[in-house]
């Protein structure tokens, strides 16, 4: 199995505990971890379907090493912009969950 | 491949299964953020098996390092009650029976997906490479980012410029405490300073022909710029001056894109002869305003804003 | 080539509508002034084109809303027919509303919708396709609500509530109808002896159903039974608006659309070979006969004259339901007739309530000598409706008895004296107590107590309702004269629709 | 460089350049840079959309570089129509706004024009990308400044904004994980070579599964909307009307795009189509019956984007086969969007004047506030669907295409949520026309004209859509042909 399957393979993984994480969770912060490793995961696949013709091309996909770093990129803004948002609510509601989630 | 390698890559890929679950399942959340941030070096040393270095350098400075600090220091304003969790977060319940089902789904067509996948699809390799002498820089991923598809990347810094406006609206109060200035810290600061804007600018620098650019740079800055936020803290309020500051990467880079629509060939549209130095010119304004914006996520409002409150 | 003559005709109440909405409320002067300008203009574009038909039969106005899909204005004689009777009536009873609304509340919001109102019926009268007809038929819903609960009480609103809660869906109904129609036949204007027929048996059953949803859609507002429930709730509004919805606006505009489909969409003879025709005749009956025994009961004196209009507008549909001329054009002339005489008996009922504070019949007794023209009028409309020979409902009655036997449909008959007599069991008591009781005591006064002194109701109330009662007299009298509603109807059935041939 | 793409380049850089400028012009200067700008990007539509409709499609390869290495930007008549009607609005919420923030009391009122303006560049960006990965990242501009506007509230709506925020963020995710997976299969990111080379096969499938879920929480379909009422009826009046009024329309549109255009050839399509009807049809229902359920205006309101978001997705499964299927979603999406504008701003303004939205506490307010109880009323016709105004001409339009197509389950949801829509939109106006009770009805704060005249035009707009159906048609049938990349 080649290392890029190898990888695409942990990718997904990790992208269905991120996954599950970011729904199931009630702590916030948590469910921040959970989109980041979720985020992660769709990176590695990416970039591991990108870097199957390694072999052969010589050079991996530059477009999916450019679209991943845009990603990163996204990602840490859209997380900073939360815990913002979070530090705020716990400011103000006492909670790091949203109401739903919040023991009765 | 030779078999150390692969085995190598083995163990790697299971130490990130591990990490990452660690990550999001460890109760105590303060471990958790710390195995995220070791997952995220882990992350890196993947990416530089998967050839692709720059996004190692980004995902060490920025996914790793940038997004753990800021975690770490919302854990810290939370304080011990709000960062408690329960003591099996992720636990199986019946009421998370049907997403952890959808998860284990889609894992498993993923999987199924990624195993039909024809095995050497080039994808635009050769169009990236064959277009490189025309891009007006040699490292196809920064090509890519500041010319073939340069509009994704102005979209990009247009995202980054939201985070700071919405903390600003939040009015969020700075994220770190404000310790008295430390002598210690003083000293450290003057070394790691410069030594974070030299690598800052060698990485801008070095982006053009090899590993690097505007984005790792940015966070080396930002890195140089969190410590100093530390030693004393900064008064990034949405002043004029700090708001010309953030804004002036998307702005330059707007800028181009409008002259070369107006003046050149089309919408971002750089002429192969002066590419070099627009992307140069445009990368390093988006260092700095990058950076600087990494700062102000970290420094939020000062007391002394728009409007008196704190 | 005279397109604008539509949507002028539109217009002369569309524009005085909106102007006023903008007015504020104490511009009394000016807003009377753009009512009476408005209806004025009206009365002469109608006039316009009474003097020669011929040249403007070929107004139209079209627009398109999309492709298959437009709204198609046009003068035609029915349109003619309608416009001319929304034209006289809309100016007496602004005239009459100035005179009733002195000084009580919101009168700017009353006559913008007022206006919009007869806005709307102008289109309806001038639709020149099933569509155009659909869509003012529910713009007129729109604008009538707020007339309905305009005083804004528990009970208005009430009224409203079920108004809506009846008209909303027929609307609902009448829309899918349409679009079936429209899926069918394509997009088609009005034409006599209708375009339906061409699809023939093939697709029977869809056009009964939908024939069915049509008259489900246009019946709520003719207020067929059992679809009539809102009618007699809605008469809680301002008097001069239970009598334009009764006369005119709302009502006939229901009965209206029933003409329209019968004659111009299917085409009676089409309709009757469906078998439609005799299912509608048997709910036009049964309205007739229910509306007539309900007012019998009904002490409130505008609750009775409202379930006699629930009767009297179903003699339109009975007569548009029977095959042949004679039943058609009986159909036609009591649109004119019933509205005339009907709209005389709200302006009396007005006039007793303003002037006396009277509202039960019980309390009528010699009000006839306190109010004599307002009971002279009154009394020609109750003579009217009960079809006493040479009254205008004795026109309408007798054609539509002619219409029926020759139709073979002689059960109709039966429906007919049924109605009279029940008619007369509930207009002649009224007239015994006017006339020939003595008033028993005070009158129980408008408004808390306040009678008003003179021989009659005010003359801004007077005048209308001398108008109208006398023009039910004479449209009844000369009804053989050219030019008279009868004549008129004549032309539209023989001429137009060229039922005479068969 | 020819009109059209010049026209294509202003669409997409005016609002950007506007949000910089009004960033550094500051609280007035903001203002005046926000409603320039929104002159200019109207202006700018108007152009490229007479531009499509004279001389076709129009494409624009951005940095010049052929595809599939380069991102075109492309408008067609779908796209203009977008574009147009988010012009429109726009700039209706601008003109509403410039007043709000001038007079509000939260300081970071200043920051409104940037982040609005970045939005509405976001959108723009949106409709004329033709690239899923660029499409991605309008996506992400979009769900953080529609964060960050929702944030201008204040401490009240922080929850329902990082409600938001996570499932937008979830959204784009599995938005993206599509992506991959279409890359990885077909090596390339452009939309129209990607329905060319489009064909049955796991990847695609789940690709389109994927990004068809993301777009539905983007687009709040039932059952996916739960985080829609509490954020919409929470923010600010005009950002409100942003939310409702545009921003779900974007992730609507891009449903279109993926089951109309790029996944149209797969053999599930029409099974999905029908599926997206029957979830909207649930939602016309589900949204109706909430909003009737409502005791306060703005959630009303919100309830109601749900059910009217259920009216779009109806038309899905005919459009492929009816061509007047898609002229009358668009006509419903505009006169939604301009109604929903109005009714937005109606309730900032009441929430102005009397100091809350509670139904049963606004009696009488049509006397004191006329205009705005106008606009209330003629934005309800417009939404109900009564003639003669674009919901009408839409519902009819899309009513008699499912009679064509005999899909009568359909008819019976369009007048059931039309109904439903006329029971709750009577229920929150009713009061307004009863005899004012005074206590209840002292106007705590004299209300502005501005706001209320912007009110009134978004209503009247809506209204006035039902002239727009020949041209909305003739736009509409200006398309790309990805036929001939095949």
């Amino acid at each position: 199995m080649s290392v890029a399957l190898l990888y695409g393979l942990v990718g997904v993984a990790l992208a269905g505990m991120g996954l599950y994480t970011a729904l199931a969770a009630r702590h916030l912060l948590r469910r921040l971890l959970g989109f980041n490793v979720l985020g992660a995961g769709v990176f590695m696949l990416l970039i591991a379907l990108g870097a199957r013709a390694t072999g052969a091309a010589g050079r991996a996909d530059p477009v999916t090493h450019a679209m991943v770093l845009t990603g990163i990129v996204v990602a840490v803004s859209a997380t900073a912009l939360a815990l913002a948002l979070l530090r705020r609510m716990h400011a103000s509601e006492g909670s790091a969950r949203l109401p739903e989630d919040r023991a009765p | 491949m030779s078999v150390e390698a692969t085995l190598l890559d083995a163990v790697l890929a299971a130490l990130l299964l591990w990490l990452g679950w660690r990550a999001l399942a460890s109760a105590d959340l303060y471990k958790a953020v710390v195995q995220f941030m070791v997952f995220g070096l882990l992350l890196a040393l993947a990416w530089v098996r998967l050839g692709a270095p720059d996004i190692a350098l980004a995902e060490a400075a920025i996914g790793a390092g940038l997004t753990g600090a800021l975690l770490l220091d919302t854990l810290a304003r939370l304080g011990a009650a709000g960062a408690a969790d329960e003591p099996h977060p992720l636990r199986l319940t019946p009421a998370r029976a049907g997403v952890a089902l959808a998860c284990l789904l889609l894992v498993a067509l993923l999987a199924a997906t990624v195993l039909a996948l024809p095995a050497d699809l080039p994808g635009l390799a050769p169009q990236a490479l064959a277009a490189l002498p025309a891009s007006g820089v040699s490292n196809p991923v920064t090509a890519t980012l500041l010319n073939y598809r340069a509009w994704d990347t102005l979209l990009e810094i247009g995202v980054v410029l939201l985070a700071v406006l919405g903390v600003w609206i939040l009015d969020a109060e700075p994220a770190l405490p404000r310790p008295a200035p430390d002598p210690m810290l003083g000293l450290l600061l003057r070394v790691v300073l410069p030594l974070s804007v030299v690598t800052g600018g060698y990485l801008l620098w070095v982006g053009s022909h090899a590993p690097g650019g505007a984005f790792q740079g940015a966070a080396l800055l930002a890195a140089g710029g969190v410590l100093w936020h530390l030693a004393q803290p900064l008064r990034l309020s949405a002043s004029l001056p700090a708001r010309a500051a953030v804004v002036a990467g998307f702005a330059v880079f707007l800028a181009v894109g409008i002259a070369t629509a107006v003046l050149g060939a089309g919408l971002l549209t750089l002429p192969p002869a002066h590419a070099g130095a627009l992307i140069l010119l445009i990368e390093a304004v988006a260092m700095v305003s990058i950076a600087l914006i990494m700062v102000a996520l970290f420094a939020g409002r000062a007391p002394t804003t728009v409007d008196g409150r704190q | 080539m005279s397109g604008w003559l539509p949507l002028a005709l539109i217009g002369s109440s569309l524009l005085p509508g909106l102007l006023i909405f903008a007015l504020p409320e104490r511009r009394r002067g000016l807003r009377s002034a753009l009512n009476l300008a408005g209806a004025g203009l009206k009365l002469l574009l109608v006039a316009l084109l009474l003097a020669d038909a011929e040249r403007h039969a070929e107004a139209q106005w079209r627009l398109p809303l999309a492709a298959g899909l437009e709204l198609v204005l046009r003068v035609d004689a029915l349109s003619l027919l309608f416009l001319t009777l929304s034209a006289l009536l809309w100016a007496l009873t602004t005239v009459y509303a100035i005179g009733y609304l002195e000084g009580s509340p919101h009168r700017s919001r009353f006559f913008g919708f007022f206006s919009l109102c007869v806005a709307a019926t102008t289109g309806i009268a001038l639709a020149g396709n099933l569509f155009t007809l659909f869509v003012f038929y529910e713009i007129l819903t729109l604008v009538t609500y707020p007339l309905v609960v305009h005083r804004g009480t528990p009970a208005a609103l009430a009224a409203g509530r079920s108004y809506l809660l009846y008209t909303m869906p027929a609307g609902a109904l009448l829309l899918v109808a349409v679009a079936g129609l429209q899926v069918l036949a394509g997009p088609q204007d009005f034409t006599p002896g209708g375009y339906l027929a061409a699809l023939g048996e093939a697709h029977a059953v869809a056009l009964t159903a939908l024939f069915a949803a049509l008259i489900a859609g246009f019946g709520v507002k003719a207020a067929l039974v059992p679809l009539h429930g809102w009618l007699p709730r809605a008469m809680v509004a301002p008097a001069p608006v239970t009598a334009l919805l009764h006369a005119v606006a709302v009502v006939k505009a229901g009965a209206f659309g029933i003409v329209r489909v019968v004659h111009e969409v299917y085409g009676s003879a089409f309709a009757a070979s469906l078998g439609v025709l005799t299912p509608l005749a048997v709910v036009a009956a049964l309205t007739i006969v229910w509306g007539s025994w309900r007012a019998l009961a009904q002490d409130e004196l505008k609750k009775r004259l409202a379930y006699s209009t629930v009767s009297q507008v179903a003699y339109i549909v009975l007569g548009t339901a029977l095959l042949g001329p004679l039943a058609a054009i009986g159909a036609l002339v009591h649109l004119v007739h019933q509205g005339l005489m009907k709209i005389t008996l709200f302006f009396a009922a007005g006039n007793y309530a303003e002037t006396l504070g009277v509202h039960l019949v019980s309390q009528m007794d010699g009000i006839g000598r306190r109010m004599p023209w307002t009971t002279l009028a009154f009394t020609v409309g109750a003579l009217g409706m009960i079809g006493v020979p040479a009254t205008a409902g004795f026109v309408s009655k007798m054609h539509l008895g002619a219409g029926a036997l020759a139709a073979g449909q002689g059960w109709v008959l039966g429906v007919l004296a049924l109605s009279s007599l029940l008619n007369a069991m509930y207009f002649l008591p009224i007239l015994h107590r006017a006339w020939f009781r003595p008033a028993r005591g005070p009158w129980p006064g408008a408004y808390g107590g306040v009678v008003r002194d003179g021989p009659d109701a005010a003359p801004l109330l007077l005048l209308p309702l001398l108008a109208t009662g006398a023009s039910a007299l004479v449209v009844g009298v000369f009804a053989g004269l050219a030019w008279s509603p009868l004549d008129w109807s004549a032309h539209i059935v023989l001429t137009i629709w060229g039922y005479g041939d068969d | 460089m020819t009109a059209g793409p010049g026209w294509l380049v202003a669409v997409v850089t005016l609002p950007l350049a506007g949000a910089v400028v009004a960033l550094l012009a500051g609280r007035r200067g903001g203002a005046a840079a926000g409603l320039l700008t929104s002159l200019l990007v109207t202006a700018a539509v108007c152009g490229l959309t007479s531009a499509v409709l004279a001389a076709g499609p129009q494409q624009l390869a951005v940095g010049g570089w052929a595809l599939p290495l380069g991102i075109a930007l492309r408008a067609d008549g779908l796209a203009a129509a977008m574009l147009l009607l988010s012009a429109l609005v726009g700039s209706g919420i601008s003109l509403y706004a410039w007043r709000y923030f001038a007079a509000s009391h939260h300081a970071a009122g200043a920051l409104f024009w940037p982040v609005w303006l970045l939005l509405w560049g976001a959108l723009n960006a949106l409709y004329v990308s033709g690239d899923i990965f660029n499409l991605y990242v309008t996506l992400e501009l979009l769900g953080l400044a529609a964060v960050a506007l929702i944030a201008l509230a204040g401490a009240s709506v922080v929850a329902a904004a990082l409600r938001y925020l996570l499932y937008a963020l979830l959204g784009s995710m599995l938005y993206l994980l599509g992506v991959v997976l279409l890359y990885a299969e077909f090596g390339t990111l452009d939309l129209l070579q990607l329905q060319a080379a489009m064909r049955p096969g796991l990847a695609p499938a789940l690709a389109a599964t994927l990004m068809t879920v993301g777009l539905m929480v983007k687009t709040a379909v039932f059952p996916l909307h739960f985080w829609l009422p509490a954020a919409h009826a929470g923010a600010p009046a005009p950002v409100s009307a942003a939310l409702s009024g545009l921003v779900v329309k974007a992730g609507f549109y891009l449903l279109l795009r993926l089951w109309l255009e790029l996944y149209a050839a797969l053999p599930a399509a029409l099974l999905v189509q029908t599926l997206l009807a029957a979830l909207g049809a649930a939602a016309v229902l589900w949204g109706g019956v909430q909003a009737l359920r409502q005791v306060r205006l703005k959630p009303l309101i919100a309830y109601s984007t749900v059910a009217q978001i259920g009216y779009l997705m109806l038309a899905l499964p005919l459009a492929a086969a009816a061509p007047a299927a898609l002229p009358a979603v668009v006509l419903l999406a505009a006169s939604h969007a301009s109604a929903k504008a109005a009714m937005f701003f109606c309730a900032g303004t009441l929430l102005a004047a009397y100091g809350h939205d509670r139904i049963a506490a606004l009696r009488g307010f049509a006397t004191q506030l006329p205009v705005t109880a106008a606009a209330f009323a003629l934005a309800a016709v417009s939404l109900v669907g009564l003639p003669l105004s674009g919901g009408f001409v839409g519902k009819f339009l899309l009513v008699e295409t499912a009679v064509g197509a005999g899909a009568w389950w359909i008819v019976a949801v369009v007048l059931a949520g039309s109904l439903l829509a006329a029971a709750y939109l009577f229920a929150a106006l009713a009061p307004a026309f009863g005899s004012a009770a005074a206590s209840e009805a002292a106007q705590r704060r004299a209300a502005a004209w501005l706001p209320q005249y912007a009110a009134l035009g978004m209503a009247l707009l809506s209204i006035a859509l039902g002239l727009a159906g020949p041209g909305a048609q003739a736009l509409l049938a200006v398309t790309f042909d990805a036929g001939a990349l095949r």
